[in-house]
């Protein structure tokens, strides 16, 4: 089975020619078409410019804001995690871009990728939860929305929302669940995941600190409370702050409990 | 070019560049403007493409930095050990014969528009220019780089035989403003360097203090 | 609501290597409507231009049935705009220039549009594409202005309108080609004091608010000076002079950027567009004047 | 009404045998109905006042708006069914965006009138809809000056100096009359401020108070200039208006 | 240290043809670590200030956040690399073994213009393809030089410079707010304000300033100059793996002592060779 | 696919205090498909220098040839050991000989100097050298190694410590990497000699 993530070519394809192996999503490629200073095409070796029309620039309908998003659940909580960095090639055209939304007083929606997907994704999903609630008289569930999320990404499969979600929330029976998406929506339901542009730094650390992966089963210590986790998701967010360069300034943290959602922030570095 | 680096870090530094050089009786007047690009950010606003290859034989510079500055070098090397061996100051033509060759045999690899201009006993006040290729034609007056292509009419008309050193001071002068107004390849100071049978001497209108035309 | 936001464009293509695909979009049936209101032929459509007679998506295919493939350059360019919220108001700069290519094609051009009596619209990118984008906001407060009811439209809808043009375009692979930077007076509800906003959307659709903004060569070179001088307290008079030194410094390091600038102000006295003048500079630093070869005898 | 209708009167399709087109007529019997509308060209701009019936004590003031901006250089008052009036009012907006749109100036009055008229004609002709039952008095400012016109449910259009309709028109055109409205050149000599004051007193004036209950004046201007545009008067100034004409008619009673 | 003796100098194109051939079978040559940098330096009266960040990235990746991008090229010359890393780190390395031996054999301290004709001239015949992006700054009897020398090998004398992704950002303070004759601490202070706008607005540029000083006196290289990006959060309770929480394959553990084959012998530091530095 | 992804495979390397852990996996694949899972990445230079080589297999068995000629050809003109310092030295101007046709490794040097005091570094497939104090990583899942250990890291570790560290930020690396994998092998250099241990990771 293939997941579509940024940056990787789609796994588990048969293999070809390398010439014209799979290529799979390969949207993450920081060319900022628009960047004022990229006059030439990129595969030119010798970084002379060649100029195409007097500006010289196609049209690239994708780009990547960049950004780290994280959803830890235990037993009766779930913590969501994005940072707020606006990320463009080397720029940061904004510190404080916020990519985390309350769906419902259950559920906290976080996404990564590109900012202007991110707001419509939310701001549709906000209209679709607000005509729910109208009709029903209750808030929508968080599996329910779980699996709208899914649909409506993949409404757009053709023209993809070039968005990396991850979900968190409780559920009806008050447990903590994460789910994970790729951009065309295909998800999972899960104890701890991440997505964007610090996945690759941040999911081992969640594997063997939620849930205990590498241990051997004899040492595995007890399933985190809420206090620990909000500590560990500080720490690994910190760790990917170090090393990402499109994750940092602030972090915006939301702890969902049967109490409600209560957001706080803390910084990373900024440079 | 890979993904993360930006135009202005990997480009060729080069100079979109309006440069001039008007021959009058007993001298020559070279003229050029100061700015050196990597794609549209200015790296140095104040360059200075105006190169000695004697006391009395100057080259102003267009297209890659690199180029001209490495080629100027190897005809300056050449017209000193010319010197020596000649045991007086060499020829106008001469210098501009080096550039031709130089240019001429590697325009594979050579970007480089060189306007060579000076003093000498034989032959006076002389201009040569070496567009890319490697042609050599000498011109009572050669426009070059980027910028010239706004002024070819103006230079046209305004041009006259047998100008004055002040004359042709302020014709460069101006022509070269009027260039650097509507290239943005070109801009920031115009530097000129005077030569005669005394040697040389340069000027230098900072680009606050330019003439202005019409402007719109 | 829904259809306008999702877009309504159906793809009919079996495999999906989608950023060509995409591309290469095959007509749908065009409605009758739109077949007697628009003249296609060979790959062009020829639209009224009214409101009323708006552009169908679905109506794509050239004459010869081949498909149509929208790419779309910039041409005529303007380069950066500066901007800065202030204590009292916003400040945002740019300068007189539209070039074509390297050429310096117009220097007396504005690139700051007056929207509404609190809110002022400027843009770098296609000139072309912000006159069109002018006209689409002025429909927009002319009809808001029809309504009478008492509400301006505020500088914060005029954002949200413009980034949600902005990504429609950007999703019909026909975009405004435009850095827009918003700035405005937006009034606080029950008779709260006005208060100024800032923000910028791009020709992906991105869109967001900041207390100071750079587009163009003004995101490397502006931002750092912007961020440095910004405090919570700097008021409209010092703002102004901190967007005029980096209009200077764009001038000495943007080949597309010339010494003519304009700087609009809007605080709760309304908008002021402010004059264009010319910047002083600086170039005779003694480094400067002896150029190459100064304090030793070496070439370079 | 001279005649009636004996069947040809079922369709704005059909005529009469003596050629007339009883249904549009029926139309302008509406309009007679309405309450009193007045319009003024003044020297700055033009003024349009209506008079709308208190109907119940327990109305909220400013309601049922019955004078509309169409663009900002253009206002329009409706004068008969209110309602039919909004539909015009829409096109007329709808008309002013287009003609901007297309040709990057606001609309002449004179073409936006006609297009108007055109539009409310095309509801005489055929017979699945019914005319209108409003005429519309359009003020523009623009390029060409200050212009009022008029719109009948027929798809007439007029232009005037200043003009009055609906229910007491003929006593108001005689005061409007009465009124120095040109100069020797044709130029206006009345200005906005004044004019406002005038139609009100004039509204007062030939209001039936036997007849009607309490009424509320409604006024809008259009000026040109820079700080020109389409506004509704301020609700005190109109309040004002009114009652300085309630007690100059008083004083002028006191007179007689 | 090499096999032989005699080994050629220069570079080995060994593996290029079948490199071509991966290529051509559409296996993309890898990218060298690059550091996307800001690098800057500025002349007062008396000297030059030389500043870098420290930061190297591989893709959107931090691999290195304390590395020191101004290199040594000789006691009173320094020279700070922004673009491919090995590039900028061997050409500093032979620019500055080779101006040893031109001093050694000239017995006169090296002169800035000499470094940078060798660096021009090196760069130039490469054509671009080493990408070293250069701020050499020195002192030598001549007074202070600054220098930029681009990949190509084209070069520029300013007062003030600056280099990399960030170059920029550092510019922009520059610009608006050099002036001349400045001491040499409005000039540390500038540059440090440069490399500060670089690290914090330029995304390929981070970690601490490092400064370089050189004046006729001597050069201090001052690492760390400011360190304004220090880890904010530490997880209170840290990490602790209890022993035996890996699995281990039973069995697997080996254990080897110290082999006894040759002993270390004493290094003695050559005795240094004194030169005659007066111009 | 990048050509150092070809065979997959990685090296993490970390210091403790008074001694140095060098691991890697043990998979050898052809793209997706696992040819080998004993393969060896780390290859002693003496006892106390290790040398971690991660891309294509073929050459890190070139350079490991290489190198090992070049050791034995310095300790015999010098009579004695290589430092860690100048051995990665060597290594490095070895990888920028080749500047113009590189050999696809990136290389991890993990070793104890004359005091006993951990020396790391990494390199590009330049010879860029990276030296660290704490952590050196390489190979396909780089990334994800350097997450955990930046989370993981503890300065001044002892030897049991600093394996159990060093296991786990490994692992969890691993088992996020299709293309590495298979079981690991662990090496803790200390003064007194080295402890090799081969951990149970996932098989597939």
């Amino acid at each position: 089975m293939s997941v579509l993530r940024p940056n990787a070519s789609v796994m588990g394809l048969p293999y070809t020619a390398p010439g014209n192996a799979p290529r799979g999503f390969t949207l993450g490629e920081h060319v900022d078409p628009e960047d004022p200073l990229e006059v030439g095409n990129s595969s030119n070796p010798h970084g002379k410019p060649r100029a195409i029309g007097p500006m010289g620039r196609r049209f690239q309908p994708y780009k990547n804001n960049g950004g780290t998003v994280v959803a830890v659940s235990g037993k009766d909580y779930s913590v969501i995690a994005s940072d707020t960095r606006l990320g463009s090639g080397y720029s940061v055209p904004s510190r404080n871009v916020s990519r985390i939304i309350k769906l419902t007083d259950k559920c906290v929606l976080a996404s990564s990728g590109m900012q202007s997907d991110i707001a419509v994704l939310h701001k549709v999903l906000r209209i679709r939860l607000t005509q729910y609630q109208y009709a029903h008289h209750q808030e929508m569930s968080l599996t329910a929305i779980s699996q709208m999320l899914s649909t409506m990404l993949y409404y757009r499969r053709f023209q993809p929302y070039y968005t990396f979600n991850v979900l968190g929330g409780i559920d009806a029976e008050g447990h903590g669940w994460s789910y994970s998406y790729d951009a065309i929506g295909s998800h999972e339901k899960v104890r701890a995941v991440c997505s964007g542009t610090g996945q690759n730094l941040l999911q081992p650390i969640l594997d063997n600190q939620v849930e205990f992966r590498q241990t051997a089963p004899e040492k595995k210590p007890e399933e985190l409370s809420l206090e620990p986790c909000v500590e560990l998701v500080k720490d690994a967010f910190t760790s990917a702050g170090e090393r990402d360069i499109y994750t940092g300034d602030i972090v915006e943290l939301a702890k969902v409990t049967a109490k409600g959602v209560e957001i706080e922030k803390f910084e990373l570095r900024s440079d | 070019m890979d993904p993360y680096g930006q135009e202005w870090m990997n480009a060729e530094h080069s100079m979109g560049t309006s440069i001039m050089a008007v021959a009058f009786d007993g001298g020559v007047v070279m003229g050029a403007d100061s700015r050196t690009t990597t794609g549209a950010y200015i790296a140095n606003r104040v360059s200075d493409k105006i190169t000695p290859m004697t006391d009395k034989i100057y080259c102003c510079r267009s297209g890659s930095a690199a180029d001209t500055q490495i080629i100027s070098d190897y005809v300056r090397y050449y017209l000193s050990m010319h010197d020596i061996e000649l045991g007086e100051d060499p020829d106008v033509d001469t210098a501009a014969k080096l550039f031709r060759e130089l240019c001429y045999h590697n325009k594979g690899q050579l970007m480089a528009g060189i306007i060579v201009a000076g003093w000498d006993k034989h032959k006076g006040g002389q201009v040569f220019t070496i567009p890319l290729g490697g042609a050599l034609v000498q011109q009572p007056f050669a426009i070059g780089g980027s910028g010239s292509s706004y002024i070819y009419g103006y230079c046209d008309s305004n041009f006259k035989e047998g100008m004055t050193k002040e004359e042709c001071m302020e014709f460069v002068k101006n022509a070269l403003s009027l260039a650097m107004a509507r290239d943005g390849s070109s801009g920031g100071v115009v530097r000129l360097v005077v030569i005669d049978k005394d040697g040389s001497e340069r000027k230098f209108f900072p680009g606050n203090k330019l003439p202005e035309f019409w402007m719109g | 609501m829904l259809g306008e936001l999702e877009g309504t464009v159906v793809f009919r293509e079996l495999l999906a290597l989608f950023p060509t695909s995409w591309l290469e979009r095959i007509s749908s049936h065009p409605s009758s409507e739109a077949a007697e209101k628009t003249v296609t032929m060979s790959g062009f459509k020829l639209t009224s231009g009214s409101g009323r007679f708006e552009r169908d998506a679905n109506v794509q295919s050239s004459a010869s049935g081949e498909p149509i493939r929208h790419t779309q350059r910039p041409m005529v360019t303007g380069s950066s705009v500066i901007a800065m919220r202030c204590v009292d108001g916003v400040v945002i700069g740019a300068d007189t220039l539209a070039s074509y290519g390297s050429m310096a094609r117009f220097r007396k051009i504005s690139r700051l549009h007056k929207a509404t009596d609190m809110c002022v619209v400027g843009a770098g990118g296609d000139l072309s594409d912000f006159q069109q984008l002018t006209t689409m906001v002025d429909k927009e407060t002319n009809r808001d202005y029809c309504f009478n009811d008492g509400h301006g439209l505020s500088p914060k809808a005029i954002h949200q309108y413009v980034a949600r043009v902005m990504y429609n375009r950007r999703n019909k692979m026909d975009p405004l080609w435009n850095y827009v930077v918003i700035a405005g007076m937006q009034n606080g509800d029950d008779g709260e004091e006005a208060k100024p906003v800032l923000g910028l959307v791009d020709l992906v659709g991105t869109h967001f608010e900041s207390e100071v903004i750079a587009t163009g060569f003004g995101e490397y070179l502006g931002l750092p000076l912007l961020r440095k001088a910004y405090r919570e307290d700097i008021t409209v008079a010092e703002g102004k002079k901190v967007v005029e030194q980096i209009m200077k410094v764009l001038f000495y390091r943007d080949a597309r950027t010339i010494d003519r600038v304009q700087i609009a102000t809007v605080t709760k006295d309304g908008v002021d567009m402010g004059e264009p003048f010319k910047l002083e500079t600086e170039w005779s630093y003694k480094a400067f004047v002896d150029g190459a070869r100064a304090g030793d005898m070496s070439t370079w | 009404m001279a005649s009636i209708g004996t069947g040809y009167d079922l369709s704005s399709t059909t005529f009469s045998p003596d050629g007339r087109v009883f249904q549009v007529e029926y139309a302008a019997k509406a309009v007679e109905n309405s309450g009193t509308c007045v319009g003024l060209r003044c020297t700055d701009g033009v003024v349009l006042a209506v008079e709308k019936a208190v109907i119940s004590k327990m109305l909220v003031q400013g309601t049922l708006r019955r004078s509309h901006i169409v663009a900002r250089h253009a206002t329009l008052t409706v004068c008969g069914l209110i309602s039919d009036g909004r539909v015009i009012v829409d096109h007329a907006r709808a008309e002013a965006e287009q003609y901007k749109d297309f040709y990057g100036r606001p609309i002449p009055g004179h073409v936006l009138a006609d297009r108007i008229a055109h539009f409310v004609h095309v509801y005489t002709l055929h017979w699945h809809v019914r005319p209108f039952g409003c005429a519309v008095l359009l003020g523009v400012a623009d390029v060409d000056g200050p212009q009022l016109y008029l719109i009948e449910p027929s798809g007439l259009s007029y232009r005037y100096y200043a003009c009055a309709f609906g229910k007491a028109k003929a006593a108001a055109r005689t005061e409007l009359e009465k009124l120095k409205l040109n100069g020797s050149d044709g130029k206006a000599l009345i200005s906005c401020d004044e004019g406002v004051k005038e139609l009100a007193k004039i509204l007062v004036k030939v209001h039936d108070e036997s007849k009607d209950k309490d009424t509320e004046l409604e006024m809008i201007t259009v000026t040109d200039g820079k700080d020109g545009g389409a506004k509704l008067v301020p609700r005190k100034v109109v309040e004002e208006a009114h009652a300085a004409a309630k007690a100059f008619l008083e004083a002028d009673d006191m007179e007689d | 240290m090499t096999s032989s003796g005699n080994a050629p100098g220069g570079f080995s194109f060994d593996n290029v043809i079948r490199n071509s051939m991966l290529q051509q079978k559409g296996y993309a040559p890898p990218t060298a670590r690059k550091t996307g940098t800001t690098i800057a330096g500025v002349v007062f009266s008396g000297g030059v200030v030389l500043g870098a960040d420290t930061r190297a990235t591989s893709g959107p990746t931090v691999f290195e956040k304390n590395c020191q991008k101004i290199h040594y090229i000789a006691d009173s010359i320094m020279c700070c690399g922004a673009g491919t890393a090995a590039d900028t780190d061997a050409t500093t390395q032979l620019i500055s073994s080779q101006l040893a031996l031109h001093s050694l054999a000239t017995r006169r301290a090296p002169r800035v213009a000499t470094a940078l004709n060798m660096l021009k001239q090196m760069l130039f015949r490469y054509q671009g393809h080493i990408s070293a992006a250069l701020v050499l700054g020195g002192v030598d009897f001549h007074g202070p030089h600054l220098y930029t020398v681009y990949p190509h090998g084209s070069t520029d004398r300013l007062p003030y410079v600056t280099m990399g992704s960030g170059s920029l950002a550092a510019m922009a303070v520059f610009e608006s707010k050099y002036k001349e004759d400045m001491t040499a601490d409005e000039a540390k202070q500038l540059v440090y304000e440069g490399i500060s706008a670089g690290i914090f607005n330029d995304l390929g540029s981070g970690g601490n300033v490092d400064l370089c000083i050189i004046t006729k006196e001597g050069k201090e290289l001052i690492r760390g100059y400011a360190k304004e990006n220090e880890r904010k959060y530490r997880r209170p309770a840290g990490y602790i793996f209890p022993h035996g929480a890996t699995p281990v394959i039973a069995g697997s553990e080996q254990f080897k002592g110290p082999e006894k084959g040759f002993s270390v012998v004493a290094e003695v530091a050559p005795a240094q060779d004194t030169m005659d530095v007066s111009a | 696919m990048s050509i150092l992804e070809y065979n997959g495979g990685c090296v993490i390397a970390m210091a403790g205090k008074d001694c140095v852990a060098i691991a890697s996996d043990h998979r050898l694949g052809v793209q997706l498909t696992t040819v080998a899972m004993d393969a060896t990445r780390i290859f002693p230079m003496h006892d106390k220098l290790y040398l971690g080589l991660t891309g294509l297999m073929t050459d890190i068995t070139t350079l490991d040839q290489l190198f090992r000629f070049r050791l034995e050809m310095y300790e015999m003109r010098e009579n004695r050991k290589i430092k860690p310092k100048t051995f990665s030295n060597l290594v490095s101007s070895t990888l920028y000989g080749k500047r113009f046709g590189p050999y696809f490794s990136e290389p991890v040097i993990a070793g104890l100097d004359k005091d006993n005091k951990p020396f790391l570094c990494s390199m590009d497939l330049l010879g860029c050298i990276a030296e660290a104090d704490d952590f050196a990583v390489a190979g396909t899942c780089a990334e994800s190694l350097l997450g955990t250990c930046e989370t993981f890291y503890r300065p001044n570790l002892e030897p049991e410590d600093l394996f159990e560290t060093v296991s786990q930020s490994l692992l969890a690396a691993l088992d996020r990497d299709c293309i590495s994998g298979w079981g690991a092998v662990v090496h803790i250099i200390t003064k007194d000699g080295v402890t090799t241990r081969e951990l149970d990771g996932r098989m597939d």
